[in-house]
């Protein structure tokens, strides 16, 4: 090394997140004993401005050129202290954090031992700091036009969001219409809006927008590029296929119906009036509300909760089937006023603005609620006897009278939850994002950073990262567009540092690395019979490095050195601690 | 003193990585005897990172990553599965057990299932009892 | 044992007075709870409520928790959604009475306020013609008067009230199919009378005990009017004790009753702010039976009843509709299904106990 | 053309017909060509679509409107009658009162050109479209809680110059305040601090803490707001956050970031990790200022003519484009509600003031403990005065009830479920009781949190409890259990109350002085429910977050950064539209006759 | 030729462990190169050439010798006294081929411990006859006194890891050129690489110089021996699913074997800084694996025989486990 390494070591507290289950007085006190670590320190709260300035003032006195501090997890607050770092002049690379919070305080009960794992896990992070080196930052280019998939609510909100501001938006739809699911709605609750006056009128602004080219159609195979760079290519109606290239990309592709066919209890595709709220829903469309004998019903039932919330089937909560069912009850109201509608649910989700209140208004008309378990015991529809007076019986627990009750009807709708498509985890492999457990897209952050993505400039908005209703699909979606416009505005974004590396010296061109990335960011040079990296496109996996035979390939900030050193660092403390104990 | 194992993990950053943050910040307790080392994919994970934490003493080595499919970098994880098969049938010819070394897929919303593993692989290493790799090469030079 | 879910109650139930916030409930839970009358086995209003929403018409004529309460109104100031579970009980306490009723007289009257008053008249005329046969005579008149009450008495008791009970009986324990206890039977009837004439569960009412002197005292000056008119022959008695009692009792009920008009007036309470006509009947009619009653004795006492007979007829026919119409198929019949129900409640309690 | 026109008037009596003069309304649409017939609901059986058929037959209108606050609930009503004539369910148009005109409290005049383009058949919103002007590029964001964070951040990064306002001490909110996050659980402070820090040093940000907004003038696109800056006494350059002051100063005020749980001294920081990390004085609780003498933060401050007790409050006025109103909520008052004694007994706490119990960085450092008395006889938490072993948590307090409020205020089932997980998590053998309605589990991964929860053995109780009585040390909770019929009196040592939401204080102030509508509650409407839920009938501002109405974190941030992509949208185009709620009707009729000849 | 009598003449040793002799011959194979060696070096110990005793040596002052060629690993106590020895008395030792360089094919042995191998050598090879099972001892005791053969121990070590190594020379054996030409740079007093370093041969890897062609299409379904496939003479060996170690072989050989027609068995070594001689192979074999589903890749890996001992051919001792764990 050509200078010294000189290594601050920062213990911190956690207010007693830590300090409770860790001795980190201890600790900082025993590895500031270790090569390289010129001071070791600890405090409440090392992320706070104190602690942060801390650091700086440190390093700028102590010549420090090298930083690791132990706390809580790096995906919580390595930016912070990388940013601190730089703050003080030092490359943010040179910092190493130590988990001793999520993976140790918070997740074992004996101090001593917590105490020991800590000191280990700290040990490795200076063994590897050692051998970090300085990465510069680097930015590209944005380009300003965006991709968005999918043509429903979310995805032509963000479209105008994006196109007002005067920037080139593609807009691409599967099907041959614009509209998504909207198409389908008659009134949206709680207020009993008009959807079609609604939809009518973004479609249109969408299809006449100058700034937004919509493909019909159409279906994006595989997204190239990065963030700032992106391409694909796209069928121009039944023209040949033309490049695209766009700077980011909204994912809107929303989620599905889901197929009651499998609830043996409802009866589903044996009676011809049981029917799923989007077929009633094209009932209240066309006006006519009638069995499919072509008569009036008198007994409606609506059943909540099919396929949402039961371990069978989907366990999380579609969100918006209860306000649907409630406006569909109004609506039932409204057109037959003397006819007994039934509400079977399992709890009541009206949460949203105006939509307890709604609740409220449902009740007065004199509809019937009835709550039945989701988990254990669904409703039954059966066909009903001669003398029941009506074409189907549902019996179910109802637990709010603790009796077996059952309930005439005549037409019967189900509330079918939402479930995401099946080409999700394609069109999701196209843009480089995954799923989470449900098969929506997993978000940055579930709080913080609900419309980002792992992928740097690939955005998801509306139900395909989850059920929700109208106005937060388009809240998602203009968040999305805020981000978009934000990187736009600034022409330009930084990028991954942490790419792969290789080494022209050692290189003999096997080209085993080609083969192996997913972002075809390798590359074969055939006249220096080498492998480049580009590293626009690396997103900095690692593993080129570990499929090259010949080392290389290096993982920055990843790299072999690294790795080993902090292997040996924290075995080592493992192993000194186990000797001094005997 | 009775044999506590020492075990080394490398957890690929997406998934698992944050599926044992999520067992921290959801407070469920396992074994303390893990050693969790980041990487940004499990397909970073070489051979020779499993070699150098048992040379160094280690007598489990567990290797996490995204779920068949569900790879952040869509296929490191197969590649980690590809060399893992092909490990494990070289340390067992070295002698050293095949289960010392193992993989799994933790997503980043198992919390739980990473604790549950963690205790359930602590407990099949003490089974095993201590790896020698660390003894012998310290006799030998 | 499936009940089928029924909504066209409520149109039945409509006629008794209460609107339709009931549909509004949620079913949160917390009129029972705040209610202090509840307890292991007796749910309500809730629970009464759903078997309304949901209709269960067979299940609710067997149940004997609605008389348990005396509406004091704290359910439905508290209840989130205005439901208004206190009115509810007490219609539907009314919609009891007349499925009790075997007469179908009940029915009649509750549903239909002109039926009411029809016979309200025909009986007022039939006391007019009695009148006349009497020649207005005030000895004759009341020596009729006297032997009226007495044998009206008697029959109502006999035909409707008893076999109402009765029925009752049947509706709640029987078809509840219930193993009383015989022992039950016995031990019980002490409380029965205590509360027939103090209605003591009255005080369990939270804060109410000022209520519940009042319903007391009318409840004392009520019997005791009727035992000191009819065993006592107050109108002509020249005991002197008897005398004043029957001053005292005859003012306790027509003092008290007015000051329950004026609250059934004035709608500030919860209990007072919804009324059916029964409700105004009743009190208006106990309050004219002892006014009347009352001016009737200082006249006898003044030597003027010959001159003012028309006050004694009044009473006459006051006591009249009373006791053939409010008493049998009126409002009159809480108080005594509300002391049964608490027995019948204590039988099913033994009952389930067992 | 010729069409013959019928209108239906409704008025659904939530209240509207004060914002909308449906009689000046009706005598503008009878004085309008083609309309032939006009009924208004009142005169006709809602109950029967037969008859209304027969009404309608009569004069067999080609089109029906359907216009009043929310006409939308009587369509399917309409569209049977239609339908029994053999009309068709298009022939309906909505003249919909709230949805478009409900813009600034005196609504009719813009309620007449809804009902114009409804009988013109012409989209309203293609006419209320304002023109256009340039825009400063500067913006102002009013609230420094998470929503203000987010959509200051998103503009800053996206390289504009934004002014955070917030009227307390620090930026943070109430998020600030909580201990983790449902369901993930990550710790609140530990995800929002970075965002604060973040503000804190992030160059386009101008941070004006410890102020209100005073005034507001110009136009959209151009605003004057005149910033009245509370005097903080203590120099924010040259404090260096030593601490020394406060560490002296005698005398104490329960401390808000606390939920007034503990106590803080007069001259204080919010809490360790506020931002920015200075101290300030509270005038209210200062000996100074009570009689002159004391100073002794003056004397030992390290720092020359840091702390200044004469300061004095000051004015700023600033330029800025736009604006977004992210003023946020205050949480429901537990007094109101007599019946659960908070207040009254000590161990009744709110959920607020429990997340504040239950936070690491709390009084008690995390550990549940029972109420005490101070020396001198403040009611706070402090650590070993004893540990609850049954704790009950009440939801919907204030919420879901005609009494105190209507709406539900969508969070607090969720931040039970998460107290309660809490409560496990640090005294594992307490009994923990839940008593919700409904259990509204509705986001991602929330209902797996609920099933989680479940699995934990906390008691969960269908069932709303009634009152709260003190027993022997004990609170004895009286509610029914819906789902196992009886009724229960349970003995508990701590009661947590769920209380939900209501719109900040002085938000009508806010309002009014924005010219933005607000809801009876005091939430600030959006201009359009469905297709625009940041924007408001004034141009240049938008709301974010909690106060348009409850929501969760996630929804608050979607919704914050909405908001900025709007400002940021304007910026990039440099220009930015003029109120709607300024067009007059006059104004838009010759674009409306000219829309339809189209 | 004119003589220079400039220089005093360099001190050669070469000397062998455990080796097959290979290394020597090598060494002869420079041909008439050697009078040009002659005429800047004596040879001052070379037992296989030269009637030099053990006692000579350690009569030798310390650093006698100028060059030492060490080759052969460690395995028994007479290599490891030689090794100490010649280091005592070399300035420049160099670790020569690739048993002393990393074990070399005696390292193989590390499969086995000291007591399979003599029980294996001494009892159960089918050409042996010892029914009592004698086995060699350190020491015997005759009439004359105590006769002592060396002492076998129980693992093959490479050079460096009993003494220090200056340089290293690779190969199995090393070429020929490579010696003469560092030999003629030693001679010459060119700039010594630092110590430490391997010479005689290249950083990059076989595939460097390999003329076989090369696609990125490496996966393969299903392993072969060489003697399984017909060569097309032309494509990649690994692409046709023959384990070949050149990519993570150094250079240096002019890729002998592939020339000839053989897949590299690696016996160069890896390039600088790899940690360990196969892994990195094994590491990329793994990942040319093909399919994705865990049958389809277990059957793959059961086509490969003996990863241990094609991976680490020559160079066990040296690898990060040294020895297979018994």
């Amino acid at each position: 090394m050509m200078e010294d390494t000189r290594i601050g070591l920062y213990v911190c507290w956690c207010g007693t997140n830590i300090a409770k289950m860790v001795d980190v007085e201890q600790v900082a006190k025993e590895l500031g004993d270790l090569p390289n670590v010129v001071l070791s320190k600890t405090y409440k709260y090392m992320c706070s401005d104190p602690g942060q300035d801390m650091i700086i003032q440190d390093i700028q006195e102590n010549n420090l050129n090298r930083v690791v501090v132990a706390a809580c997890s790096p995906r919580i607050h390595e930016l912070t202290f990388r940013r601190a770092l730089a703050n003080a002049g030092l490359n943010p690379y040179m910092f190493q954090m130590a988990n001793i919070r999520e993976q140790v305080s918070w997740v074992h009960t004996d101090r001593e031992e917590a105490t020991k794992k800590a000191k280990s896990l700290i040990a490795g992070a200076i063994s590897r700091v050692a051998y970090h080196e300085a990465l510069e930052k680097r930015t590209v280019e944005i380009d300003p036009a965006t991709l968005i998939l999918g043509g429903g609510i979310a995805g032509m909100s963000a479209a105008l969001e994006i196109a007002d501001a005067g920037k080139q938006v593609y807009l691409v739809e599967k099907k041959a219409q614009l509209g998504g699911q909207l198409l389908q709605v008659d009134l949206t609750f709680p207020f009993m809006y008009s959807a079609q006056q609604l939809r009518q009128m973004i479609i249109e602004k969408v299809v006449q927008h100058p700034n937004i080219q919509v493909f019909n159609n159409q279906v994006v195979e595989e997204v190239n590029g990065y963030i700032g760079n992106f391409s694909t290519q796209i069928k121009n109606g039944k023209k040949k296929e033309t490049e695209l290239k766009f700077g980011n990309v909204i994912v809107a592709t929303g989620l599905k119906a889901f197929d009651p066919q499998g609830i043996e209890a409802y009866a589903y595709g044996k009676f011809p009036n049981v029917i799923t709220s989007l077929e009633f829903e094209k009932m209240l469309l066309k006006g006519k509300i009638q069995t499919k004998e072509g008569k009036v019903p008198k007994n409606i039932a609506i059943i909540h909760c099919v396929g949402s919330r039961n371990k069978d089937y989907h366990e999380y909560c579609s969100r918006t089937c209860c306000m649907t069912a409630l406006k569909f009850a109004n609506q039932l109201k409204s057109a037959i006023p003397d006819s007994n509608v039934y509400e079977l649910y399992a709890d009541m989700r009206s949460f949203g603005k105006g939509c307890e209140e709604l609740y409220t208004k449902t009740s007065t008309k004199g509809v019937t609620f009835l709550m039945f378990d989701q988990q254990d015991k669904l409703p039954e529809v059966i066909k009903a006897g001669k003398n029941d007076g009506c074409e189907m019986l549902i019996q179910m627990d109802e637990k709010l009278s603790g009796e077996e009750v059952e309930i005439p009807a005549d037409l019967i709708v189900l509330m079918v939850g939402m479930e995401a498509h099946e080409d999700a985890k394609k069109t999701g492999h196209s843009v480089g994002i995954s799923l989470c457990g449900n098969s929506f897209y997993i978000e940055k952050h579930p709080k913080l950073d609900p419309v980002a993505t792992t992928t740097d400039g690939v955005y998801i908005v509306g139900n395909c990262q989850g059920p929700k209703d109208i106005p937060d699909s388009i809240c998602q979606a203009k968040a999305a567009a805020a981000r978009i416009l934000g990187t736009i505005n600034k022409k330009q974004v930084e990028i991954e540092v942490t790419t792969a590396f290789a080494n022209e010296e050692l290189c003999c061109g096997c080209q085993t690395c080609v083969q192996v990335c997913p972002y075809t960011a390798l590359s074969y040079e055939e006249e220096k019979n080498i492998s480049v990296v580009n590293e626009a496109l690396c997103k900095g996996c690692g593993t080129c490095g570990s499929a090259c035979p010949c080392g290389a390939i290096s993982s920055r900030h990843f790299t072999d050195k690294q790795i080993l050193s902090q292997i040996e660092g924290l075995m080592e403390m493992i192993l000194q601690e186990e000797i001094s104990e005997n | 003193m009775s044999f506590n194992p020492k075990i080394v993990s490398f957890l690929c950053n997406w998934c698992s990585y944050t599926g044992a943050d999520l067992a921290g910040t959801s407070r469920m307790k396992y074994a303390s005897n893990i050693r969790i080392i980041r990487v940004m994919c499990s397909g970073r994970v070489e051979p020779t990172f499993v070699l150098k934490a048992f040379q160094q003493g280690a007598d489990g080595v567990l290797i996490c990553g995204c779920h068949p499919g569900d790879c952040h970098y869509h296929e490191g994880n197969y590649n980690c599965l590809r060399r893992f098969k092909l490990m494990q049938k070289f340390i067992d010819q070295m002698g050293i057990e095949k289960d010392r070394m193992k993989l799994k897929w933790i997503s980043a919303s198992e919390g739980k299932d990473f604790a549950k593993l963690v205790d359930q692989f602590t407990e099949e290493i003490r089974e095993f009892g201590p790896c020698k790799v660390k003894e012998i090469v310290e006799t030998l030079s | 044992m499936r009940y089928r879910v029924n909504p066209d109650l409520k149109l039945d139930l409509n006629r008794f007075g209460v609107k339709e916030d009931w549909q509004d409930c949620f079913h949160c839970g917390n009129c029972t709870a705040v209610c202090s009358l509840t307890e292991e086995n007796i749910l309500f209003p809730r629970r009464i409520i759903r078997n309304v929403q949901l209709g269960f018409k067979n299940k609710l004529v067997t149940d004997v928790d609605p008389w348990l309460c005396y509406y004091c109104g704290e359910c439905s100031e508290t209840c989130p959604r205005e439901a208004n579970p206190g009115e509810l009980m007490m219609s539907f306490r009314r919609w009891l009475t007349i499925k009790y009723d075997w007469t179908g007289i009940a029915r009649l009257f509750y549903k239909s306020l002109p039926a009411f008053l029809i016979a309200m008249i025909v009986v007022a005329i039939g006391i007019i013609v009695i009148g006349i046969t009497k020649d207005f005579k005030a000895e004759a008149m009341m020596e009729f008067g006297h032997k009226f009450e007495k044998y009206v008495i008697y029959a109502v008791a006999c035909l409707i009230l008893l076999p109402n009970l009765l029925r009752m009986f049947w509706f709640v324990i029987l078809k509840n199919k219930l193993k009383v206890p015989v022992f039950a039977y016995i031990s019980n009837s002490l409380s029965l009378f205590v509360n027939l004439f103090t209605q003591k569960n009255y005080l369990k009412c939270e804060g109410d005990t000022f209520r519940w002197v009042e319903h007391l005292l009318i409840v004392i000056g009520y019997l005791g009017l009727l035992v000191i008119t009819v065993f006592f022959n107050w109108f002509n008695t020249d005991s002197e004790t008897v005398k004043w009692i029957g001053y005292i009792v005859g003012a306790l009920v027509f003092i008290f009753t007015f000051d329950f008009v004026l609250k059934r007036s004035s709608k500030k309470r919860e209990s007072s702010k919804f009324s059916h006509p029964s409700d105004w009947m009743f009190v208006v009619w106990l309050f004219l039976l002892g006014l009347t009653a009352f001016i009737t004795r200082i006249l006898v006492d003044a030597g003027a009843i010959e001159n003012n007979l028309w006050v004694y007829f009044i009473h006459l026919i006051v006591i009249a509709q009373w006791g053939l119409l409010i008493v049998p198929f009126g409002k009159w019949t809480h108080f005594l299904y509300r002391a049964f129900a608490i027995y019948f409640s204590n039988l099913k309690q033994a009952a389930l106990m067992k | 053309m010729g069409d013959k026109i019928g209108i239906c008037f409704y008025d659904s009596g939530q209240g509207f017909s004060d914002y909308f003069n449906f009689k000046e309304l009706y005598d503008y649409a009878s004085g309008l060509p083609q309309v032939t017939k006009i009924w208004n609901t009142t005169e006709l059986d809602l109950k029967s679509p037969e008859k209304i058929n027969e009404q309608i037959k009569e004069v067999n209108p080609d089109k029906m409107i359907l216009a009043g606050d929310f006409p939308g609930e009587i369509k399917n009503l309409f569209v049977s009658a239609m339908s029994l004539a053999g009309k068709k369910a298009e022939n309906i148009e909505l003249a919909s009162f709230v949805e478009h005109a409900y813009l600034n409290g005196q609504s009719t005049e813009m309620a007449k050109v809804v009902l114009l383009c409804a009988i013109k058949g012409v989209d309203i919103r293609k006419v209320l479209v304002p023109d256009e002007v340039d825009v400063h590029p500067d913006t102002l964001v009013i609230g420094g809680g998470i929503a203000g964070i987010q959509a200051s951040l998103e503009i800053a990064n996206g390289g504009q110059k934004v002014f955070l306002l917030e009227k307390t001490g620090t930026i943070g909110g109430h998020m600030a305040m909580f201990d983790k996050t449902f369901p993930t659980l990550d710790c609140a402070a530990c995800i929002l601090t970075p965002k604060m820090v973040d503000v804190g040093q992030h160059s386009n940000i101008e941070l004006i803490t410890y102020a209100e907004l005073k005034s507001i003038s110009g136009v959209p696109g151009d605003y004057k707001v005149t910033i009245h800056k509370k005097a903080r006494k203590v120099n924010l350059a040259t404090c260096i956050g030593c601490g020394i002051c406060s560490e002296k100063c005698p005398r104490v005020a329960p401390s808000e970031f606390d939920a007034g749980i503990a106590m803080r001294k007069a001259i204080y920081i919010p809490f360790p990790q506020a931002v920015p990390n200075k101290y300030l004085v509270d005038e209210a609780n200062c000996t100074y200022f009570e009689n002159g003498k004391c100073k002794v933060c003056v004397k030992l401050c390290p720092v020359p003519d840091c702390i200044d007790l004469d300061e004095k409050d000051t004015d700023v006025e600033i330029t800025v484009g736009n604006i977004i109103v992210a003023s946020g909520f205050k949480p429901f008052d537990a007094k109101r509600i007599e019946r659960f004694g908070y207040g009254k007994f000590p161990n009744v706490l709110t959920s607020l003031e429990f997340e504040r119990l239950i936070n690491a960085s709390g009084p008690t450092g995390g550990n549940i403990t029972f109420r005490s008395q101070d020396k001198k006889g403040n009611w706070i938490f402090k650590d070993g005065s004893g540990t609850p072993s049954k704790i009950a948590v009440i939801h919907c307090i204030g919420s879901r009830d005609e009494n105190y409020n209507k709406y539900c205020s969508k969070v607090c089932c969720m931040y039970s479920l998460k107290l309660a997980h809490l409560i496990k998590e640090k005294i594992p053998e307490a009994d923990v009781f839940e008593y919700f309605i409904d259990m509204r589990a509705f986001g991602k991964g929330y209902e797996e949190f609920y099933e989680r929860i479940k699995q934990e053995n906390v008691h969960m109780i269908r069932g709303r409890t009634a009152s709260i009585k003190e027993k022997d040390q004990k609170l004895e909770l009286r509610s029914e259990d819906i789902l196992n019929e009886k009724i229960i009196e349970q003995e508990v040592d701590m009661v947590v109350l769920a209380i939900g939401l209501e719109a900040a204080e002085n938000s009508n102030e806010l309002a009014n002085m924005l010219g933005i509508p607000s809801s009876k509650e005091g939430w600030y409407n959006e201009v359009n429910y469905n297709s625009n839920p940041v924007n408001t009938s004034t141009g240049g501002i938008s709301i974010a977050g909690l106060c348009q109405g409850p929501k969760d974190i996630p929804d608050t941030v979607a919704q914050a950064s909405a908001a900025a992509a709007r400002v940021l949208q304007s910026i990039i185009k440099g220009k930015i539209q003029k109120s709607i709620k300024d067009i007059k009707l006059t104004d838009v009729e010759t674009s409306i006759n000219q829309l339809m000849k189209k | 030729m004119a003589k220079t009598e400039a220089k005093p003449k360099l001190k050669l040793a070469v000397y062998w462990g455990a080796a097959c002799g290979g290394c020597c011959v090598s060494v002869l194979d420079v041909h008439e190169k050697l009078f040009t060696v002659l005429e800047h070096a004596d040879l001052v110990f070379w037992p296989i050439a030269l009637d030099i005793k053990y006692k000579d040596v350690k009569a030798m002052p310390d650093g006698h010798i100028d060059l030492t060629l060490f080759n052969g690993a460690v395995r028994n106590s007479e290599n490891e006294e030689m090794a100490k020895l010649l280091r005592k008395k070399t300035k420049v030792l160099v670790a020569y081929g690739s048993c002393a360089h990393m074990g070399g094919i005696p390292g193989l042995a590390n499969f086995s411990s000291k007591e399979e191998i003599f029980s294996r050598v001494y009892e159960e090879s089918e050409s042996t006859i010892n029914p009592d099972k004698i086995r060699p001892v350190p020491e015997f005791e005759v009439k004359e006194g105590i006769l002592d053969i060396p002492v076998f121990y129980n693992d093959v070590r490479t050079l460096d890891q009993v003494v220090n190594v200056d340089y290293y020379l690779p190969g199995c054996p090393p070429q020929t050129e490579r010696l003469v030409e560092v030999f003629l740079a030693i001679v010459t007093g060119a700039e010594l690489p630092p110590a430490g370093s391997v010479i005689g041969a290249l950083n990059k890897t076989q595939c460097d110089e390999c003329e076989r062609k090369q696609t990125e299409d490496k996966s393969i379904s299903e392993f072969k021996r060489p003697i399984d496939i017909v060569d097309d003479g032309e494509s990649c060996f690994l692409e046709q699913g023959v384990i070949c170690m050149g990519p993570a072989t150094r250079g240096g050989c002019d890729v002998r074997c592939i020339e000839g027609n053989a897949p590299c068995r690696g016996c160069y070594g890896p390039p600088d800084d790899i940690p360990d001689p196969g892994s990195k192979m094994l590491s990329a074999v793994g990942t040319i694996i093909k399919g994705n589903n865990e049958s389809e890749i277990n059957a793959t890996v059961d086509t490969i025989d003996d990863p241990a001992g094609l991976f680490y051919r020559f160079s066990l001792p040296n690898s990060i486990l040294r020895r297979k764990v018994l």
